[in-house]
């Protein structure tokens, strides 16, 4: 019965803990809405049937309601509508309070992409990895304008504000991969803002976080599992990452902003470097790949040239990849370190 | 709502003054007293503002605001002898203000408010970790 | 008869009437004024609610002694319009013209003093939103009430303009004998807009200056 | 007083001459002070505009037919959807019938000689226009893409021309509230003796309730516009996130006017359906006084409702729960009306005219349209579509299959009344059928993509969308075709159709108190009203004018 009125809705899969008792409600209250709708409907039809007109001189009676019909009127739909309420917040207090017990992921908003964040260190865009069976909170912010959080197989959708946090939570109950929409509009990008949350059995996900944390500058070992396979969509920054672990930036380049043999690559895009002739340039995509074929041309002041060459090391699809890499190193986005994320008790309200 | 100022013609000459010229004497001696009574409550509300009475301070500001916007309204817009459909406009107009600062304020008085991250660049007052507000304010 | 000619509309049944008409039509019209500065009264109570510390500070670093004389020049306005109108009611049209040509001046005085706050202001570089680099009070916060203050101010600054406009041609029309004990509706609905700028003010003046 | 050639025919014993034949230059319709001539201005503008905003609608659906990019790029689709918006609702559907229709029945209804302020009813049309010659000016420099609801920070940081239709709304806004300050002045000081408030005509009633939301919810919409134009033009606002600004109070003042504008939208309907009812079943309404005090029961607490569009939009949990019970209440009105105008089918004389086949169709997109309004206040099934097709299809059931379905019953059933002519019967079936199934292949399909979670304003879509979203692009096509022929078979009649007699639908609605169409001063002597409207107990032939 729930897959038959979910498939005749058009309802997607019921991927959260809560999508089943939302869509419980959702049949109830639609079939009510039928049944009601069916039996005004077929009044009106009876009438208009029995009560056609019979000639043009009809006359008709005076008939005003009764009292006791009006009140009907008035307290069978108030009733209906304050039970379906009732019904309904249940599920919405549900929905706006993540349990205590939450796994806690940032997300940061911008236009057209999504950040996660896990407090304790990696990230990654436009793909969140989350372990099957487990209550998960969203500390969504946006740096630019209001984006909207929504994923319909798990029937969660928040509004991501600038300027402060909203929280969103999901339990997913089976390993799949979801697709992250935006929902509130956010300009000329808004209908491909999208994401993917990649439900992972929990040892997978361990196994994944485990490895962020060995880190970027560690070799792989072992053979590449399904996760090291991007998703089709956005993932070019991790890819980038893993390329500049491979290639060896990392030796050299530092991501969080400390001086080392290189410049760091936090904040590089679009920074104004000083170089060596006095002149200043503009870090953008073209200087970046310059650097990346010809190091020695135009080198930062106070660096010595020192980098090799990449050219022919490096395919075109890498190169971006890496672009995309040192694009998503913003400070004022996500860490890479252990996050100093938002203290999550409320303010108010011990 | 139900009077029938629609229906009778005759009833109008009563909800104004103005409908009967010249029969009565109009005085201006409430205006005088209105005017006096205004500048007593503005010396009134400067005298208490200065005192930064703390939670107090806003109640009592907006007590002598209304008091006194109450006496324009009544004796100087002559809302006292209007008809009771200008009063209610009036009323109703007041109703709906304070409708929208009700759930606007409830909204944002019961949020989910996280702390904000220590440097971050947005964030209000309210959303400090340490209890900023449970100091008085400066001075 | 002090009437003027084609002072009745075609479709009312007498002067009453339309004189009824005209004063709802005038309390609608300030209703839809008390809902359009509600707006601005809404977003200073949610800041202020956000930023207690911040207004509290702007605010001490308004012009308190030319707020509230502002406030006693408006109140005293206030009070000849409704003089003017009342001499207008007894037939006395150039006392009423003559409370007409103070309010205006008071009109001008309010505007004068407030033009000399907006230049301290200015030279303090207390100025809302982006243009806000008022050294004294550098809390996040103070350039909302700066915004609230200018926007409020402003908009209230605005009525001032157009409230006096009113009067003056209320007063041009005075002295031309329009208004009497028969027949001063004119007047009192400019009356009635001067004195919701009044009403506005009343609140504006605690709410600013006197938190 | 200006001495009309009503007047001088009147002198001369002639019969008075309608108030189409009382001057007939271009000034004499720019320059008239008569509520009927302005109601006419209004038609023709709001129909000019329906049919601008409709172009836009069938481009937005042509793009659509496809996920990826087709047809227009992604900018242009953004502005077309917001233009859609932006003339659909503050160039048509808010004036639409209070303006048009209001305008020219309710003085007739209540037999008043004209509004009580008549050249401020003029001042509104030229503020119409004002605005609108702004928001087109806007149109062709570029647009806006903000969508109409205009959410900062994005509104005030899109590079389109987001200020000139800011403007324009604003200025829309005014011309909105000075014809609701009209209305409610006229009712209060103009109705003819013996009219008291429990004989007005339900039309009336449900216009009342309409100028209350203008009145008192506009000025909130003007303020909010105007700050975001300042914040946009001027740097500075009360919105922008960087310093502390809440893009949730935007959102809160925006919809304290216009979720209250819908039921602007909607009241007037309601009393256009109210009238039709009692004409076409020949009945007296079932329950008089529950439809009326209905729409001032809807006109207030609509105001407490505007909370249920920010649900999931940052809002407390608390006042989410508060705003959604009180959302409960208006539908409850809703629903007294619905069952008052099936009660008044009951042993009526029903005659199955064109109105009439626009008044089923409302009754079953309003009942349904309402329900799923209903069940998104019920706070969770919100989360879901909140901001999908789902809501797109809810509000196109009510502003469409509600208004328009009313706008529709009421030019035909007032069609004979203000332009004396009689349009094809059969031609309005077949346009009233398409329309109806045109809509219903239009938007069902909306409500399922808006389950399967499509969200609205999306240029591009995932591709398992793309059926349902072909068979809306259909439906709509349908519906173009419907309104179309409603236009040709209304300008033949306009010119060719048949004179018609002064009551031919033998309704005992006031407003055919008088000719049809009426002399400029509407009656030659003010009537006196003795019953109630819409009195079916005794029979009068249709075409005689009745003087109560």
């Amino acid at each position: 019965m729930n897959e038959f009125l979910r498939r005749l809705l058009f309802l997607p899969d019921q991927a959260s803990t809560f999508a089943r008792d939302l869509d419980q409600l959702h049949f109830f209250v639609i079939i009510t809405t039928f049944v009601m709708s069916t039996a005004v409907g077929l009044t009106a039809i009876v009438f208009f049937v029995r009560y056609r007109r019979r000639s043009e001189t009809q006359t008709t009676p005076h008939i005003e309601v009764p009292p006791w019909m009006e009140a009907l009127f008035i307290s069978v739909p108030l009733s209906l509508f304050v039970f379906w309420f009732f019904l309904g917040y249940r599920e919405f207090v549900r929905q706006q309070t993540p349990p205590a017990d939450s796994m806690d992921v940032y997300v940061m908003a911008k236009k057209w992409m999504w950040k996660f964040a896990y407090p304790d260190g990696p990230n990654a865009v436009n793909v969140l990895r989350v372990p099957a069976g487990r209550n998960v909170r969203l500390l969504m912010t946006s740096r630019d304008v209001i984006h909207s959080f929504y994923v319909p197989e798990f029937r969660v959708k928040m509004d991501v504000l600038p300027g402060r946090y909203t929280q969103a939570w999901f339990n997913a109950v089976s390993p799949g991969r979801y697709q992250i929409l935006c929902a509130e509009f956010c300009g000329a990008g808004h209908s491909i803002m999208r994401g993917e949350v990649i439900a992972l059995k929990p040892q997978e996900f361990e196994d994944w976080l485990a490895y962020q944390h060995r880190g970027v500058v560690a070799t792989q070992d072992g053979a590449p599992t399904e996760l090291d396979f991007a998703p089709p969509l956005g993932n070019l920054v991790d890819q980038g990452r893993r390329i500049a672990a491979e290639q060896g930036c990392l030796k050299c380049h530092s991501t969080d902003g400390t001086r080392h043999i290189g410049p760091t690559w936090l904040d590089l895009y679009h920074r104004r470097e000083r170089l060596t002739d006095g002149s200043t340039v503009e870090a953008d995509e073209a200087y970046l790949t310059q650097s990346m074929m010809d190091p020695a041309f135009r080198v930062v002041e106070g660096f010595q040239p020192v980098m090799p060459s990449f050219q022919g090391k490096l395919a075109g699809p890498e190169v971006a990849a890496l672009l995309e890499y040192i694009k998503s190193l913003q400070s004022d986005a996500v860490r890479t370190g252990p996050s100093e994320g938002p203290a999550y008790a409320p303010v108010r309200g011990r | 709502m139900s009077e029938e100022s629609g229906a009778s013609g005759h009833a109008s000459a009563t909800l104004h003054p103005g409908g009967e010229p010249g029969k009565h004497a109009h005085s201006a001696i409430p205006y005088v007293v209105v005017w006096i009574a205004l500048l007593f409550f503005t010396v009134l509300t400067y005298l208490t503002g200065k005192q930064h009475l703390g939670h107090w301070a806003l109640f009592i500001a907006l007590a002598i605001a209304c008091t006194k916007s109450a006496l324009v309204a009544l004796i100087f817009m002559h809302l006292k002898e209007s008809s009771g459909m200008t009063r209610l406009v009036f009323v109703t107009s007041l109703v709906f203000v304070g409708l929208l600062l009700f759930f606007t304020v409830g909204d944002v008085a019961t949020r989910f408010t996280p702390a904000t991250p220590a440097g971050a660049p947005f964030g209000t007052e309210r959303s400090q970790p340490e209890g900023l507000l449970e100091h008085e304010m400066p001075e | 008869m002090g009437i003027p000619e084609g002072i009745i509309g075609h479709h009312f049944s007498s002067l009453a009437r339309q004189n009824e008409a005209m004063r709802l039509g005038m309390w609608l019209f300030l209703a839809t004024e008390i809902l359009l500065f509600a707006g601005l009264f809404t977003g200073y109570a949610v800041y202020r609610f956000e930023f207690p510390l911040a207004f509290a500070d702007g605010s001490r670093h308004l012009n308190l002694a030319a707020g509230t004389v502002n406030t006693v020049v408006l109140i005293t306005s206030s009070f000849t319009v409704a003089l003017a109108i009342h001499f207008a009611r007894t037939d006395r049209p150039r006392a009423a013209a003559v409370c007409l040509v103070l309010t205006i001046l008071m009109a001008l005085a309010f505007l004068g003093i407030k033009a000399i706050e907006y230049t301290e202001h200015f030279h303090e570089r207390a100025l809302p939103g982006k243009f806000y680099a008022f050294k004294e009070v550098p809390i996040p916060g103070a350039a909302m009430f700066y915004s609230l203050y200018f926007l409020m101010t402003g908009l209230h600054g605005l009525h001032v303009v157009i409230g006096m406009s009113v009067l003056t041609w209320i007063l041009w029309r005075t002295l031309q004998g329009r208004y009497s004990s028969r027949y001063y509706t004119g007047l009192e609905l400019g009356g009635l807009y001067w004195h919701l700028v009044d009403l506005i003010w009343i609140f504006l003046y605690p709410l600013l200056y006197l938190i | 007083m200006r001495l009309s050639e009503a007047d001088s025919h009147a002198l001369a014993g002639a019969p008075a001459p309608t108030y189409l034949e009382d001057g007939t230059t271009v000034m004499s319709w720019l320059n008239t002070r008569d509520h009927k001539r302005v109601a006419v201005l209004f038609l023709f503008s709001v129909i000019f505009f329906f049919f601008i905003g409709g172009v836009f609608a069938l481009l937005l659906r042509f793009k659509l037919l496809q996920p990826g990019p087709f047809f227009v790029d992604a900018i242009s689709y953004n502005r077309l959807f917001t233009l859609h918006g932006v003339v659909m609702i503050f160039l048509f559907l808010i004036p639409a019938i209070p303006s048009a229709f209001g305008n020219f029945v309710l003085p007739l209804m209540i037999g008043a000689r004209d509004v009580a302020f008549p050249r401020i009813n003029l001042l509104s049309w030229y503020l119409y226009w004002i605005g609108a010659v702004i928001a087109i000016w806007a149109m062709v420099h570029g647009g806006a893409d903000t969508g109409w609801t205009f959410y900062t920070p994005y509104s005030s940081t899109s590079p389109t021309q987001v200020a000139p239709i800011l403007l324009g709304a604003f200025i829309l806004g005014f011309s909105s509230i000075l014809t609701g300050l009209n209305f409610i002045v006229t009712v209060h000081t103009l109705r003819a003796p013996g009219l008291s408030w429990m004989r007005m005509p339900l039309f009336v009633w449900g216009l009342y309730a309409t100028s209350i939301i203008q009145i008192l919810a506009t000025p909130v919409l003007g303020i909010t516009l105007l700050v975001v134009t300042v914040e946009r033009i001027g740097g500075f606002g009360l919105f922008d996130p960087a310093r502390g600004g809440d893009p949730v109070l935007f959102q809160h003042m925006f919809w304290f006017y216009s979720h209250p504008a819908v039921y602007i939208m909607v009241l007037p309907a309601m009393g256009v359906i109210s009238e039709c009812v009692c004409a076409f079943s020949r009945k007296n309404p079932f329950g008089y006084r529950a439809i009326a005090f209905s729409s001032i029961g809807i006109a207030f607490v609509g105001f407490f409702t505007w909370g249920h569009h920010l649900f999931v939009a940052g809002q407390s949990t608390f006042i989410g729960g508060a705003f959604g019970i009180l959302s409960m209440f208006v539908g409850i009105f809703t629903a007294i009306k619905v069952f008052n105008w099936v009660g008044t089918l009951y042993r009526g004389a029903i005659s199955f005219k064109t109105p009439f086949a626009y008044i089923c169709g409302f009754l079953y997109f309003l009942v349904f349209g309402g329900m799923t309004g209903i069940a998104l206040a019920t706070t969770s099934l919100d989360i879901h579509w909140h901001d999908t097709y789902f809501i797109v299809a809810h509000f196109h059931f009510i502003m469409v299959g509600a208004s328009v379905m009313a706008f529709l019953a009421g030019l035909h059933y007032w069609f004979p009344k203000m332009f004396g002519r009689t349009y094809s019967e059969g031609w309005g079936l077949v346009a009233a059928s398409l329309i109806i199934l045109g809509f219903n292949a239009t938007f069902v399909p909306q409500f399922l993509l808006g389950n399967f979670g499509m969200p609205r304003r999306y240029y591009q879509y995932p591709e398992h969308f793309q059926a349902l979203n072909v068979a809306s692009t259909a439906g709509a096509t349908l519906l173009g075709f419907g309104f179309i022929i409603i236009l040709i078979y209304l300008a033949i009649a306009l010119r060719y159709g048949e004179r018609s007699v002064p009551n031919p639908w033998g309704s005992k609605g006031f407003e055919w108190m008088t000719a049809s169409p009426p002399p400029t001063h509407n009656f030659d002597e003010i009537p006196t009203i003795t019953q109630m409207p819409h009195d079916y107990r005794t029979h009068e032939p249709p075409g005689v004018i009745r003087v109560a």
